[in-house]
């Protein structure tokens, strides 16, 4: 029976420009300046570096669980380096890269997987939210900020981080929807790693992309390759470029991979191959940019080593800073959790404060 | 009925009305009315309180609680939603975040649960999670409880889901004067706000309530009725039947009745509920919300906690039961009654 | 910058037959046999008699606050006709007509508007849920009634109602991914009446058909004029054979308009204007239907009114039987609870029945 | 330390495995071993029981709850499931309609909430809506609990919501005996059952638990040690804590403690407590929950209210604070520990 097709308007599109090598398409150049592109550089052996580490400490036990982004470092490091200090940046838990460049203290972020609340503090002036644990619960509040400034008529945007397990919650909907109705300054940066826990990108959603999600709110999606930071930067300036000019919201789908385990306390043996990595391994962000930035003359071994160097001493003087910072005091979630302590916890405080000195546990004040 | 105990005029932008708060006049008027001057009064004072929700807007709320609002303030500071819980929610956090003082309605607080979650892993937390350094001051305002013939999940009372759920104020006001103080004092309040609001109450009477803003101290029960052989506690709309029974139990028995309106139901006023009963060394509580683990418990286990030794009969709860909430056409046999109450608290006198 | 277009696979369509007036367009004929058409007819009437009566009972204070389905006719019951008995129906709130077909007696559904819980008590044999209040939430079971039948292998399909406001909620989403990553055998029809009590369609979502939301989700969508029965039957027809054949859901809307109040305690003057109301009262669906009937022989005035006896006598009926119930036991729901009545609540029953005994309330047993 | 009180094997399909239920062989095994068994049993017993969650088939659950069942059962009975709460519960609700009897996980209680509504508005009420028309057999199973080191979100113990929501069981087991024994009860009820699992006992310690099925009875508390001194009141995870400090007080102190696990948290085993409280006239009770209208305070209330005249101290309260649940750096701190029951104990003893 013959039926009319409805043309659907917003535009869902696909954007690579670095080979699997590194080699640039280069009527696609983007003519990203040298500081730029070799700061990119280094803030993505940042996040790589951080992550060795990490699943280090966690393994001597000198943190807990940690949840490492091996193989997606370009898509959250191009794409915070996109915003402003005045955008804001809402995190999911994958993207140590984005807090670096953000100005969030290394050891504030090791305090997180660490144990301490202080580890969601964001530094006095960093308009960000800390790590979310309950997934996607995030996009809500990318998408409420970003109402704030439509509302208040500033020109800023929101980047707000989220995986592809996360696009099934009913919060990634209704954070679209409201983004799509009030056209809202916000870029939904969905980094589609192929895995949620153990679950494939394929199960998660019959969807064939999850870029073509935005038609359901009316407006643009874009896939790009996750593991080419000049394709994350591109697109993610444009989306907030569009944004803080009035275009309204986007919805990035960056492919990329989890190349290694969900957190410290998976095993993905049980569920995936190793020759699924192992294609994904050779796709590596890192070594495919610097090729392009080696071609480009930005960089050389020694250049390399030197950034690297650079790094890995300030994450070492991190862990150090993280791990000789005196014992917080217990008593403290008392005195956040209202701006007045009710008189009602005030007694819970003191019974609190008297059980550990009789107990002889943590040191409380 | 209600005392000028705790009461104070509220301070923000409000010295251009006269710094002296002299004894000004007054309205009288039901409690939509009240809610909505204290929504004006906010809107008025502060540019950066907003309003949002379903229906709040053009349609001026379900109840009509928001009149005028969208045509005295705007759609940039009155926002009709799309029907998402969750997002009006998670919304709100967001606003709060970036420096709005957001009031987000829930059209019933049966359809709160969708968005449950935003005010269990957020609402309550950003404060202490990030040690301060975001707040969320936002109130989220909800019409709850029986006894206006409404559909399946438009009755419910789960004001102890919000007790049970640290870092939230759960406010709940009985009368139109107290309910513009509590609104108004919510939404000045640093932290966040969870406003049951008794709609059986919304129309039910009249009360004269001052022109001039006026604010009531979070956290503070009051001491509606003072008396020396029985204390009964209630909230929101219960108070009504509770003042009956309370009357009948002076006119009829010659018993000397001590009355408490919560007011914040949680962080819970410990102080007022567990002197009074050391004076009375008896008591019934009332609520319409389930029974197990609703506020009635914690009232109990509190006084046994600080005046066991003064009590002199057990405490009765007079409560919703641990079933769901009837259809309407059984609301009135299972809402608690002043004939209950007074039923309940003779027992506990005689006992 | 020159981009990949993505290809969208799943279609979204648009079909309508009957025109306004009423007059079919010959080359879209389904060729709906004789019986079943004027059984169609019958049924938008029965719909429409009882919306008329319930907005007079409620009025008169013999049953509570009333949700009308008028304007909205031809969508649930041309879809609710395309449904055998063994699939399900999921019910939203606006579909008298679709009751009505499935077999609850209509006492029953105003025992649902007089308050009592037995207005939600499907009849024996019948597969359906009852209203569902909380918007979008039935969505959700209509997916797992859909997942049941896949797993056990039954050769049934599921419909489930939703209103456009409906589609905002994070549970449709929810239930619209399941359905589409387990290929169920769903039909999601959403009435799309323009309104969700205040807020007009186009502020609910940006998206410009709700039909497109589907490839969200990889599913085809359909758009059809849901004031035309004609459309809605042979669309949601094809669909649900869709889904008994193993193609998977599909997300139907059917563009109507609500004419009447959103319930009776609601004033739409507030928000909408005459005008548009107009509008559509001249696209009412039940004599458009009826134009073409007549047109095909299968009606005239007589018939009609024979019909309308017919149904008229059939509500007297139902409303004398619903009025002349005795009074249902408060204690019913302490037993309804749970299979068996647990300790605390024996004596909390034990403690109603007194109180209802000594305050001279209900009759109990 | 588990008696067989109220323990009785499995009645459907165990026929074929022997009616005589002589005394079986036993194996060792910690609770996740334990609860996994229940799986097994009721999958195998019973071809409607599907399994579904996030990460439950080929993960085997992120505790491996579920190990070995996706191979046993295939595809069409163990279902990994896209990343969304409501749908799970929501699927689930559907699943239970068309006759099938799901066991839903969710991943962590923390993110319940996600899908909290399904349970208020639909898990709990379907079978009053339709006037036992429709009921839902099916569990809800979740970990729940601090003591793993683990992150936000991951370690809080909100059983009270569920206590406070009528229409549900909620039950939490604390042994790996009982555990399977209530776990396989809890999919045989034919009323909705919220499964809360205490993660930190997961593979805490083991436990001789038979081979064949056993089930024991909703809604029945069990005294698990006996006393006359004081009674201790707790469940799930803070059992272990509980006996700790009864052995404590029994060595150091000479003391005759009863102590009581209560198993079924709600509808919850009044007579159980009140008996032993009117016995002991002490009575402290225990959970990691906070403690404003925690089951805690639902203990004291029904105490006060059947057996008033028998208390000689105030029932203390050793329980979660009314703030959020600390970061893991400071959960020992803020975890009920043997000590701090203990020395509540005395205060109780010594008033
Ligand atoms: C609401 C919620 N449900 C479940 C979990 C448990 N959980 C943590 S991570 C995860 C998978 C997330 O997958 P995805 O969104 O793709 O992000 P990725 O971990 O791949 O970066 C799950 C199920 C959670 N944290 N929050
Ligand atoms: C979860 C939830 N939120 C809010 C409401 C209150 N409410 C009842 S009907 C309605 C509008 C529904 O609009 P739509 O889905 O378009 O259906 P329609 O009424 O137009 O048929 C609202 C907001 C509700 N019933 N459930
Ligand atoms: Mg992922
Ligand atoms: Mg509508």
């Amino acid at each position: 029976m013959p039926r009319k097709q409805i043309k659907i308007k917003p535009k869902v599109e696909y954007l690579s420009i670095l080979d699997g090598k590194g080699k640039l398409d280069e009527s696609l150049d983007p003519g990203l300046d040298d500081e730029r592109s070799v700061a990119l550089f280094r803030l993505m052996l940042v996040a790589r570096r951080i992550d060795e580490r990490c699943i280090n400490l966690q393994r001597q036990g000198r943190i807990g669980t940690y949840g490492p982004c091996r193989g997606q470092e370009a898509t959250h490091c191009a794409a915070t380096m996109c915003m402003d200090p005045e955008d804001w940046v809402v995190h999911a838990y994958r993207e140590p890269g984005s807090f670096y460049h953000r100005g969030w203290p290394m050891e504030t972020v090791l305090r997180f997987w660490g144990g301490y609340e202080e580890g969601c503090q964001p530094p006095d002036g960093v308009n960000d939210t800390p790590i979310a644990v309950p997934i996607a619960s995030q996009c809500l509040h990318a998408m409420g900020i970003a109402w704030g400034m439509k509302l208040r008529g500033d020109n800023h945007a929101v980047l707000c981080y989220c995986g592809d397990g996360g696009t099934s919650e009913g919060d990634f909907h209704e954070a679209m929807n409201f983004a799509g109705a009030y056209h809202l300054p916000v870029v939904f940066f969905v980094a589609n790693n192929q895995w949620a826990i153990s679950l494939p990108r394929d199960k998660q959603t019959a969807s064939e992309t999850i870029a073509q999600k935005a038609l359901a709110y009316g407006f643009d999606g874009l896939q790009l390759d996750g593991n080419d930071a000049l394709a994350v930067h591109v697109g993610t300036t444009e989306a907030v470029e569009k944004a803080k000019s009035g275009g309204g919201p986007t919805l990035i789908e960056a492919m990329t991979y989890r190349v290694s385990v969900h957190t410290t306390a998976d095993d993905p043996t049980k569920y995936r191959s190793n020759k699924e990595v192992e294609k994904w391994v050779k796709l590596d962000p890192i070594p495919r940019y610097e090729n392009y930035l080696i071609r480009r003359g930005l960089l050389d071994q020694k250049k390399i080593d030197a950034i690297d160097e650079g790094v890995l001493a300030e994450i070492a003087a991190a862990v150090e800073s993280y791990e000789s910072t005196e014992e917080t005091n217990p008593m403290d979630t008392f005195d956040y959790t209202y701006d007045e302590l009710p008189a009602e916890l005030l007694s819970q405080r003191q019974e609190y404060k008297e059980a550990l000195e009789r107990e002889g546990l943590a040191k409380t004040s | 009925m209600m005392t000028n105990d705790g009461l104070a005029l509220a301070p923000p932008n409000a010295g251009a009305e006269g710094a002296e708060h002299e004894k000004g006049s007054m309205t009288l008027m039901n409690m939509v009315g009240a809610l909505n001057l204290a929504l004006d009064d906010a809107m008025r004072m502060d540019d950066t309180v907003v309003l949002l929700g379903q229906d709040v807007g053009r349609d001026e709320g379900v109840f009509r609680v928001s009149a005028d609002l969208l045509d005295r303030y705007g759609d940039q500071r009155v926002l009709d939603t799309p029907l998402a819980e969750a997002a009006i929610i998670g919304g709100a956090v967001g606003l709060a975040l970036y420096g709005l003082k957001p009031i987000a309605e829930m059209q019933f607080s049966g359809f709160a649960y969708q968005g449950f979650h935003q005010v269990e892993q957020h609402v309550a937390r950003f404060r202490n999670r990030t040690r301060g350094r975001f707040s969320l001051p936002m109130v989220i305002r909800m019409p709850y409880g029986g006894g206006i013939r409404a559909l399946e999940h438009h009755s419910e009372s789960r004001e102890a889901y919000y007790a049970h759920t640290p870092g939230l104020y759960m406010v709940i006001p009985s009368t139109p004067r107290n309910a513009r103080a509590l609104l108004l004092a919510s939404i000045q309040s640093k932290d966040p706000v969870i406003f049951y609001e008794p709609k059986a109450s919304y129309r039910a009477f009249k009360e004269q309530v001052p022109d001039e803003p006026e604010v009531m101290p979070l956290g503070k029960a009051q001491v509606v009725r003072e008396g020396s052989d029985i204390t009964l506690i209630a909230y929101g709309a219960m108070m009504r039947p509770t003042l009956e029974a309370a009357d009948e139990l002076v006119d009829a028995d010659g018993v000397s009745v001590e009355v408490i309106d919560l007011l914040t139901v949680s962080p819970m006023d410990t102080e007022t509920i567990t002197t009074s009963v050391a004076k009375t060394g008896r008591a019934v509580v009332i609520h319409e919300g389930p029974r197990t683990c609703g506020i009635g418990s914690e009232i109990v286990a509190r006084v046994v906690e600080e005046s066991l030794m003064y009590l002199e009969a057990p405490i009765r709860r007079i409560t919703g039961y641990d079933v769901q909430f009837p259809y309407f056409a059984h609301e009135r046999d299972f809402l608690p009654n002043p004939t209950r109450i007074a039923h309940a608290a003779r027992e506990v006198l005689d006992f």
